[in-house]
């Protein structure tokens, strides 16, 4: 089959290194051109210090970088601060002037996806999407785990959407959704952390059965777990595995990928999650849109191993295009001229 | 997560004046892949030796910026920025003594998508700089 | 169909009343006789002040109180307080030596059927085994919500059972993990706690649809629900519903049932767990043993009504006898002879 | 579960020795449906108008046994039984001042088969009994 599907990073991949100053914005997205990942997301709360202030001269130099190696900005990730104040929580307007005030910023970077945390409520969006339709990007709701598109949380966003019928509206899947595995890092750091290596299997192998977690924290304090081993069965409450054929039910409406990733091995697959599947699903259902890596293991492996994002993010974008090339590539100029309106 | 960053060390030190030792301060960074306003951050709190430090007497500082820990809540339009070293200094009359100490930090975020506070604990052994 | 159940009650049932102490124990026992359920289960660490130390002018009370009401005492309920000291886990053998104490108790109260809470590890009733058989009491494990039995750690009670063969070993299952419905009782305290309308319903339907509770509390957050409106999508995810037909699976190690209830309505049903369907599968899998009464509704009502635990058993047993009545009993003597060995 | 009943009423009083109050005492009662051996009573916490007791000056009393909140975890041949009113003693010179006061207690039971402490707050308006 044919697609039309770039390649991308995410900034939040190299949070490991901006948080210890030893790569730039600059030197990522020189990674970034170096493998062939020209669609660049920005977490701006993570790179830009003084958020939401942003000066012409940041965003100048943004552009600039840009068009240096050759990348274009993509994505947007916003977050929605409900909590900001001590004992109020922010009402419906402010939330909404949140998410115009960040759509104000997309602009400016000239990133037309902007993802919306799994927590903006669907009335929010809702409220701000004809804005942002005038201003030419989307809102797009980062379905993350344990959500999907059957939860009540994301039925309640699907009522608005179809309601509304915005082109500014839309899914941002995250690929956490689709963890087959265990994450090998994460039991590995609970063993280095000293748990007791009965616990660890029994956790890892539940989940790998993909069995009832439900109880499973219960099951390793009644087998005399610490809290280190409770921590591991937590995890295994928080990761989800569905069928990657869950994409196909809001293809339509999905117009970015975040492909998460906990662990790229030697051998150039993601030890948890099946990448091989989920492209072949993306193809199959047309998707034209970005795989934008978001590494995430940075945080097991940090405790005693060096952590390198680039070589995670390089073997990453070497698998997607060995499972791109399986398929033909349609010429595409991209995703940020097919929005109309 | 960035558990091992927050302690930052060779940043434990005695604040002195006018010739007296009248506190101490420490270098923290965030557990947090992103900046925070400062509202957002309600508690951090340094326990050396197992003595804790009191709110009230606690002062945060952000480049060049500083607030008193119990006035945080209000503090709408600054940040604590990715990895950012802040400042945290503690009265202290007489200041810490020479050599080695037990330090930890606990910190408490309201990150509003999460049920639960993020923050979190870390500890080291940190020796006292000049 | 013929079947063998008898009717009991748990002494756990009235709580509340010995809480506050505006009942005794011959009090209860006189309630479950004049309703019909001689079997009577008993909570010692609830019902015997100075537990362990057990005189024997208590037992000798016991036995009189049961004479007199022509009860007869059937179950005991043991804790392992694994946790007893501060800083350490008590060791196997300590563990064992507790089942042990409990088991001594149980031949002096005349209960053979030991409910061994849910956190007791499969090593440890393996090792008490024994000295139960000796003493002719059975250790019955009680799954309880949400465990079950293909859940790993009973999965690991059964390789026990099957290694041992034991008679005294088996299950008692608690029928709260037949929640059909959300208990009406907890989602109206809720509401008087100041609970908002919406997001109790959504809990409540979401529940009742048997829809994805994981992530029902981050959904209730993100809609600005507070702690009481969280607690109760907690709550949620604590309860469970399977097919009762589980039952079956281990009808044969089957020899004591908690017949857990959160509210008896004014028409005679639980308002939760389908007894209807329950009390057929147990005929049909021709369960011989005790249908024993385990109120656990005061705890939802107590901030604001007059708790009558009397009502509420009276009330489930009048439901037992109307379900048993549909099938043809055959005279028994009572659970306490069928074990042999 | 059973919060209301934790504080009871009517047992908010000083202690007068020697005719000076020296401390308050109030009756508690568990929030658990069976009696727990004392050693797994991991605190219980009185606050009285916003004042934490220290647990080094409270004593915790059952069916006449006393014993230092400190050093209940030592304890494992005594039990609080179901629904026993405890008396929990805090060292308090001068007493509290006559009237409603704003108590509240926490309590921290470690419950083997529970993931997470049992225990929990009441809190209640107690006027101070004569
Ligand atoms: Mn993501
Ligand atoms: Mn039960």
């Amino acid at each position: 089959m044919t697609h039309r599907i770039t390649r991308g990073v995410s900034l939040y991949s190299f949070q490991e290194e901006f948080f210890l100053r030893t790569m730039t914005i600059r030197d990522a997205v020189a990674v970034a051109a170096r493998i062939g990942a020209r669609d660049i997301e920005i977490i701006p709360e993570q790179s830009i210090p003084g958020f939401p202030h942003v000066t012409d001269a940041w965003v100048e130099q943004w552009h600039a970088t840009m068009a240096e190696f050759g990348t274009r900005p993509l994505a947007y990730d916003f977050f929605l601060d409900t909590l900001r104040h001590p004992g109020r929580r922010l009402t419906h307007e402010e939330q909404v002037a949140s998410v115009r005030r960040d759509v104000d910023l997309a602009v400016r970077l000239g990133t037309t996806m902007l993802r919306a945390i799994i927590s903006t409520p669907a009335e929010v969006l809702r409220d701000a999407a004809p804005y942002a339709e005038e201003a030419g990007v989307r809102l797009l709701l980062e379905v993350h785990a344990p959500f999907h598109y059957r939860h009540p949380w994301v039925l309640q966003h699907l009522e608005v959407m179809d309601a509304l019928d915005s082109p500014a509206l839309g899914f941002m899947p995250d690929m956490g959704c689709f963890v087959e595995r265990f994450p090998r890092v994460a039991s590995e750091r609970a063993l280095r952390e000293g748990a007791r290596k009965d616990l660890v299997d029994l956790v890892v192998k539940t989940y790998d059965d993909h069995g009832d977690v439900h109880g499973l924290m219960d099951t390793v304090g009644y087998s005399g777990g610490g809290p280190v081993e409770v921590g591991l069965a937590r995890q295994a409450t928080h990761y989800t595995w569905r069928d990657p054929r869950m994409l196909l039910e809001q293809m339509h409406r999905t117009h970015h990928v975040q492909a998460k990733f906990y662990e790229m091995t030697d051998d150039g697959v993601e030890y948890s999650i099946p990448y091989d599947r989920i492209v072949d699903v993306l193809v199959e259902g047309g998707y034209q849109g970005c795989l934008s890596s978001e590494y995430e293991g940075n945080r097991h492996v940090q405790d005693a191993f060096p952590v390198d994002s680039v070589e995670q993010v390089t073997r990453q974008h070497a698998m997607f295009e060995r499972l791109l090339s399986r398929h033909e590539s349609v010429p595409t100029t991209g995703p940020t001229t097919e929005q109309e309106g | 997560m960035f558990e091992k960053y927050v302690i930052v060390p060779g940043t434990l030190r005695n604040v002195v004046e006018s010739g007296r030792a009248t506190a101490y301060e420490l270098g923290v960074r965030m557990p947090y892949y992103r900046g925070l306003g400062l509202s957002m951050v309600e508690d951090v709190s340094v326990t050396v030796d197992g003595v804790r430090a009191e709110p009230a007497a606690t002062t945060f500082t952000v480049h060049g910026n500083s607030y008193p820990l119990t006035a945080m809540g209000e503090v709408v339009d600054d940040r604590w920025e990715l990895g950012e070293v802040a400042t945290v200094r503690v009265e202290h009359p007489g200041g810490l003594a020479a050599g080695v100490h037990d330090v930890e930090v606990s910190q408490r975020l309201r990150i509003s998508y999460m049920p639960v506070p993020g923050g979190g604990r870390a500890r080291a052994e940190v020796e006292l700089s000049a």
